[in-house]
């Protein structure tokens, strides 16, 4: 099993990493995409195929068109503007940022008590039994992030619909 | 209504204008829905310069079909103009026919026998039928439909043509009319087998209202889009059914009462918005009120000659002078005005085409409407680029 | 109710469907090349030239080179020689025949104002329309003999208008021909009474020396 | 509806500085028609559309008409008293003179309104060629806009106020005016075998005959 | 006792004989040639289906127009052979497919250009992995599949901008954005208008969905799920936004947009351009086959007494059923436009569906009743369905109804 781990992992980072490099923007948000999918495949491996459903239809289905039509309707066309490495002060303090960042990802991954290598073996979690978990414990915090969405939803509603004062809403 | 305040007259009633600049707005994009283009009925070129979906600025180009029939007609003699006309509006070459013979009759005082009015009034009501049922296949087709109504109004309109043909020799270039009558003699069966068709012909257009009229999406498309001010459309010379659309009560059959159309009793429909929806519903009613012209006519079509015995089919020469003839073609005023000085050929020939004077207005109609909405529009109006070019 | 228009507008499809299988009225396309519409009698797409019968077709042209039909074409694409020489046409009286007889049919637009102007009956519509040609300058531009068919073909393709055309011929050529005997006959009159005042004078004259 | 005769009255009564006179149309049809001078065309079109009693709303056609220099001989018949006494002869002097032509754009005007019955009127320009302006009346009438574009097209009237004059059927490069009576046309035709030899000329002028189609000129025997 | 055997035998068929042709080959590619087997089978029999719907669409529409459609395509190398009704008309277009030539604008970005309509036709034919196609012919037994099905069926939008940003052409941009506003905007109403089925049933895994359906009071009344008000209100928003996620007839905007020329798939010819046709059918199959198994009974038979003939040929017969209903409303409807669209989306389907949702609630709360009881749940649910859509139907279309018109007077 360990073998598919290799690949999927190999698969995730690689993508970051290709995308984080190449200069032609949209193939970069592909690629972004791509480890997306990649982290789906990782779930899958897991056994935990509820979530990896959510991810593939939550990340690739909608978020990679809010990245992609950002990327587009922000910058016109794929001609980014060349980056200049003028300084060592710039060099080190990306340096600095980057490494704190990774001190305390580190840092929390291994302070957790579960065991990493026994994944795979971890019980199938039926869909009805992650529903009544999630409508029962977890409920509160379903509820706070329903409440965060609906916000950003009319949050959006606002933002786009003020833009023409004068176009009534109900043109024929 | 000073001069200024007409030319800069903008529609009150239309959908509103966005005359402010608005910094949201990336650069205007300018779409040629050029000569090639599957819903602009021929090779007729509208520049419309788009502000995402909605219309801005609409400039309709000419030209691409201009033969110039007025200078060939100078050079040929009246008869020879005659087959001429049936490729102007080549929907309608029977009516074309009849404003042409009418001028030329009015110019040089030819008289008409009985029957051959009758034959004229019943011809034209039959191509009136045919080309209302293009029209409406034709607009359903723009509207998004895959060919289901544009194929059974052509089940209709194949079945007059069938009948034009075995009257006049060919299905749309009949070359039918002379000066002074028609040039063929119906026989009975054609008689009989083009008043059992027009009998039948109202179950198709019940057929079509069932299944189109009251359709929602067929509502949404169309209810008020392209509004044509009754005011702006009587200066800007529009006639017939989008005139009549609008409101405004002018029909030639009625107004000139020319031909026998006084002995027929008929009504003309009249609209009450100016919209797409009411232009698709005057061709409906038109129709149904030409079914009815033409059970009367059939009824009492008198006997004797269908030509005048006194016309000349050779050497025919008017006297010097000038006519305007005009008749209520399907698609509004079509007008001939001849000058003539005494020899065979003509020495003006001006045909009025209503469907050029008809497009004045489309900018008007479609500015503030998206651009599906705008080939919908052009599909109302109903043009043929034969008679837009000449 | 929101979709109500939709739905009659499915019904009625649904009914053209149904009738399309059982009601030969709905079905108005005809399979071309296998079932051929009948085309009605007074179908006309180009003219052609008509002869008295089939075995001779030149020497029987109805047509005299009058060249009216050439003026009053509209598209002027008919071009006529007129022949040197002149033959006895069907009534007798020699009359002329088109040396060239051409007509460009890809200008011609059938509009068969050349046979409402032609006094001899000599030129009428045809019912062809499969005239395609490979090559769009001597294909389509047919002479004299390409034109010219049979009488004969003609009654069979306008059957009413040939046999008043036929009726109208015959009382004419019989007109003509009574016109000739009774012109035959005044001249042999003509030259009878001539030459009984010559016998008459003849025979004093035989009766003086013999007395 | 008044007639003709009326009208120019009135007209000339509340345009004094206008000529406005009668053309009267000889054929059967008997439309005459109102011949408007251009200085004032616009003020008096104005007027036929506003005035209570014509209401003519409805501009129904503008054609543009090609009159070209005619070249009158007009014959003066003198009697000359013989000097030899005999009887007095008659001589005629036959003496040449050209009219000058002119372009005219004729409107027929309609009432939708009270129903009544076409006034033509006339509107002629100096000469036909450098003075060929004439005031437009799509301010007046919105339905002369495309019809004016096309008399200028075709004629070469210029229409002093229109909305938009530009060629209506031909191209924007096209230098000539088709329909005047003294167009000549392009000839350099596509080669065509129709059998008039003047087609036929003047595209060899142009075109090598293409050596596959032999012209009909050679009759097959 | 023969007709059992004939079921039971006809009903595992498929399954016995990929089993013996497991057992034929050696150990350890057993695993791999199991799954190839059912890939194959699903791609043959879904693949046929594909080459035949275009050509039962033009018969079906020529019907539908009084006239013939194609039956002209005889047998290649039998020249005036029989003509076979246009049978042979696919391979006629597969060929024709093939050999036109596959033009790549120079401006367009060569990888993406390629890759849409590959990603395109996977995706879509990926969500056919979980259907139940018959009672033990189910491909992959998940027991998230319907999530499984939405999950695939949403990253064709990824494809389709891909296309549209690829072509490098202005139209096919604009065009793929209307596109992506189209599918977002009905992808909302379409997972809600299936969320009222799990809440009754209770699962996600599809199977066990039409478990559910398999049961008939007196023997013939089926209890498939459309026969109850929810259901059919359900079945319909499902059929609307089905028809809208894959841009068939009504909401046919992106690609019959005669304004627009071809839409996103304008600068694609030849082979690519009949992937994307393929996608396009494919995605109607599929959710075809799911609004089958979740409303009407997926391989359920009709009555008791018709079990005898095998669930897949139900499951099929249903399938090109529901295709025909979409040729049938293509022949007929007119097309919205684009901002018409997006307003029934928004202010008309999605408050349904979540009404709908309520229903359901309601439906599943009040099982228990019997009895009299029984019709009194019918009339509320029915009125709580019933309603809102008239309330609603008559907000959307306010101000528009037939007119009736007066006559001139002279």
């Amino acid at each position: 099993m360990t073998f598919a781990l290799i690949i999927i992992s190999a698969l995730i980072l690689g993508c970051a990493a290709v995308a984080m490099a190449l200069r032609n923007l949209i193939h970069s948000a592909l690629l972004l995409i791509g480890s997306w999918a990649g982290v789906a495949a990782f779930y899958l491996w897991a056994g935990a195929e509820f979530v990896a459903f959510a991810q593939i239809l939550i990340y690739i289905g909608a978020i990679s068109m809010v990245v992609l039509f950002a990327v587009l309707l922000t910058r016109q066309g794929d001609a980014p503007e060349p980056v200049e490495f003028p300084s060592l002060s710039r060099f080190v303090t990306g340096l600095i940022a980057g490494g704190g960042v990774a001190g305390v990802l580190i840092g929390a991954i291994l302070g957790m008590p579960f065991d990493v290598r026994t994944a795979q073996s971890a019980p199938a979690l039926s869909v009805k039994e992650l529903g009544a978990q999630l409508m029962g414990p977890h409920a509160v915090s379903l509820l706070v992030i329903g409440l965060l969405l609906t916000v950003a939803l009319l949050g959006a509603v606002l933002l786009a619909s003020d833009r023409r004062p004068d176009q009534p809403e109900d043109t024929p | 209504m000073s001069v200024s305040d007409l030319s800069s007259f903008t529609p009150s009633s239309g959908p509103t204008v966005r005359a402010v600049k608005d910094p949201f707005h990336g650069d205007l994009l300018e779409v040629s829905m050029g000569p090639q283009h599957p819903s602009t009925h021929g090779v007729f070129r509208m520049v419309v310069t788009l502000d995402g979906e909605v219309v801005v600025k609409l400039k309709p180009v000419f030209g691409y079909l201009h033969r110039n029939h007025e200078k060939i007609a100078e050079n040929t003699t009246y008869l020879g103009s005659m087959p001429y006309t049936d490729r102007l509006d080549y929907l309608c070459s029977m009516t074309t026919n009849w404003a042409y013979a009418l001028a030329v009759e009015k110019l040089a005082g030819q008289a008409v026998p009985d029957r051959a009015q009758y034959l004229r009034v019943i011809l034209a009501e039959m191509t009136r039928l045919v080309n209302h049922s293009c029209l409406v296949g034709f607009l359903f087709n723009d509207l998004g439909t895959s060919f289901t109504p544009l194929l059974y109004a052509f089940r209709e309109r194949e079945k007059i043509l069938d009948l034009f043909e075995a009257l006049s020799g060919s299905r749309m270039m009949c070359n039918f009319q002379r000066f002074g009558g028609c040039r063929v003699d119906p026989t009975p069966e054609w008689l009989a087998a083009a008043s059992r068709l027009v009998d039948n012909y109202p179950r198709f257009l019940d057929e079509y209202e069932t299944m189109l009229t009251a359709n929602e999406i067929m509502l949404a498309r169309t209810q008020g889009i392209g509004i044509l001010d009754a005011k702006l459309a009587v200066n800007a010379g529009i006639t017939g059914p989008c005139l009549r659309a609008s409101g405004y009560n002018y029909d030639l059959r009625k107004v000139d009462g020319y031909g026998f159309y006084p002995r027929f009793d008929f009504k003309v429909p009249l609209g009450a918005h100016g919209d797409t929806y009411d232009r698709y519903m005057m061709r409906i009613l038109e129709m149904r009120e030409s079914v009815k012209i033409l059970q009367q006519a059939f009824r009492d079509l008198p006997g004797g000659p269908v030509m005048d015995p006194k016309a000349k089919i050779r050497g025919f020469r008017p006297k010097a002078g000038e006519a305007y003839g005009r008749i209520e073609s399907p698609k509004g005023e079509l007008g001939f005005y001849l000058i003539s000085d005494g020899t065979p050929n003509p020495y003006r020939y001006r045909v009025r085409p209503p469907s050029l004077i008809n497009l004045t207005l489309l900018e008007e109609m479609c500015l503030g409407h998206t651009i599906a909405d705008s080939v919908v529009i052009l599909g109302s109006v109903d043009i043929v680029l034969g008679e837009v070019d000449r | 109710m929101l979709g109500s228009g939709i739905i009659n507008g499915l019904i009625v499809t649904a009914k053209n469907f149904v009738g399309s299988y059982h009601d030969p009225k709905r079905m108005v396309t005809v399979q071309y090349p296998e079932e051929r519409a009948k085309l009605p009698e007074n179908y006309r797409n180009f003219p052609f030239l008509i002869t008295e019968n089939a075995t001779d077709p030149m020497g029987t042209l109805r047509c005299v080179a009058c060249q009216i039909c050439e003026k009053e074409c509209p598209p002027q694409c008919i071009y006529i020689e007129k022949s040197k020489d002149k033959k006895p046409d069907a009534t007798g009286k020699p009359q002329l025949y088109p040396a060239v007889f051409a007509i460009d049919t890809s200008v011609c637009m059938s509009c068969q104002i050349c046979v409402e102007v032609c006094p001899f009956d000599a030129i009428k519509m045809d019912q062809v329309f499969e005239v395609a040609a490979t090559d769009r300058f001597t294909g389509l531009l047919l002479d004299r003999e390409q034109l010219a068919k049979p009488n004969s073909y003609f009654h069979e393709i306008h059957p009413t208008d040939a046999a008043e055309v036929d009726t109208r011929l015959a009382t004419e050529r019989q007109a003509a021909e009574e016109k000739a005997k009774a012109a035959a006959a005044a001249k042999a009159a003509a030259a009878a009474k001539a030459a009984a005042p010559k016998a008459a004078v003849k025979p004093a004259a035989e009766g003086g020396p013999t007395a | 509806m008044e007639s003709l005769e009326q009208i120019r009255d009135r007209l000339l009564a509340r345009f004094p500085g206008a000529t406005v006179t009668l053309v009267t149309n000889p054929g059967v049809a008997a439309e005459h028609s109102l011949l408007l001078d251009a200085a004032h065309g616009a003020e008096l079109a104005l007027f036929l559309r506003d005035d209570p009693a014509l209401q003519l709303d409805y501009c129904s056609n503008a054609t543009g008409v090609d009159w070209p220099d005619k070249e009158i001989t007009d014959v003066k018949k003198t009697t000359v008293p013989d000097p030899a006494g005999g009887a007095p002869k008659v001589v005629e002097e036959k003496t040449k003179h050209v009219e000058p032509g002119c372009l005219e754009a004729v409107y027929h005007l309609y009432s939708m309104a009270l129903r009544h019955g076409p006034v033509v009127i006339r509107l002629r320009t100096a000469n036909r060629s450098d003075q060929v302006k004439l005031p437009s009346l799509t301010p007046v009438w919105r339905s002369c806009d495309f019809q004016e574009r096309e008399i200028y097209d075709l004629y070469g009237i210029v229409f002093e106020g229109h909305r938009d004059l530009r060629r209506l059927l031909m191209w924007e490069e096209f230098k000539d005016h088709p329909m005047r009576k003294d167009y000549v046309d392009p000839d350099d035709y596509e080669w065509e075998p129709t059998p008039h030899a003047a087609v036929l000329e003047r595209a060899k002028a142009h075109y090598p005959v293409p050596p596959a189609a032999t012209p009909p000129e050679a009759p097959k025997p | 006792m023969i007709i059992a055997a004939i079921d039971s035998y006809l009903e595992v068929a498929p399954l016995a004989w990929r089993d013996a042709v497991v057992q034929w080959c050696p150990e350890p590619t057993q695993w791999l040639v199991h799954h190839l087997i059912t890939i194959v089978a699903i791609l043959a029999v879904f693949g046929t289906l594909f080459a035949f719907t275009p050509l039962a669409e033009r018969k079906l529409l020529g019907r539908l127009q009084n006239r013939l459609g194609p039956n002209r395509s005889g047998l290649p190398w039998w020249q005036n052979g029989p003509k076979l009704w246009g049978l042979t008309q696919p391979f006629a277009d597969a060929v024709k497919a093939l050999t036109k030539e596959d033009i790549v604008p120079a401006a367009a970005d060569k990888l993406l250009h390629f890759l849409a309509p590959v990603l395109i036709v996977a995706f879509s034919l990926l969500t056919f992995a979980v259907l139940p196609f018959g009672r033990h012919l189910v491909p992959v037994g998940l027991d998230a599949a319907l999530l499984y099905f939405f999950a695939a069926g949403s990253a064709t939008e990824l494809a389709i901008f891909m296309a549209g940003w690829a072509s490098r052409n202005k139209y096919s941009l604009l065009a793929a954005m209307r596109a992506l506003a189209q599918v977002i905007s009905y992808e909302l109403p379409l997972i809600l208008s299936v969320v009222p089925i799990v809440l009754i049933a209770g699962t996600l895994s599809l199977q066990d969905i039409v478990l559910a359906q398999g049961f008939w009071t007196f023997g013939f009344l089926p209890h498939w799920f459309v026969f109850t008000p929810w259901g059919f209100a359900g079945f319909l928003l499902f059929l609307v936004s089905a028809l809208a996620e894959s841009n068939r007839s009504p909401f046919d905007l992106p690609e019959a947009e005669s304004e627009l020329i071809a839409g996103h798939l304008t600068e694609y010819s030849g082979f690519k351009y009949a992937l994307f046709f393929m996608a396009e059918y494919f995605g109607l199959t599929a959710l075809s086959g799911l609004g089958v198994t979740l409303f009407l009974g997926g391989w359920q038979a009709p009555c008791a007494f018709l079990q005898f003939i095998p669930s897949w040929l139900w499951f099929m017969g249903k399938v090109i059923g529901m295709l025909l209903l979409f040729i049938w409303i293509r022949g007929t409807l007119l097309r919205l436009r684009i901002d018409q669209l997006t307003r029934l989306a928004w202010q008309f389907m999605v408050p349904l569906t979540l009404i709908n949702l309520g229903n359901a609630a309601f439906w599943s709360l009040t099982a228990g009743w019997t009895g009299p009881l029984q019709l009194v749940r019918w009339g509320v649910s029915l009125a709580i369905i019933v309603i809102p859509f008239v309330l609603l139907g008559r907000r959307l279309s306010a101000g528009r109804h037939p007119r009736t018109y007066r006559y001139a007077a002279s």
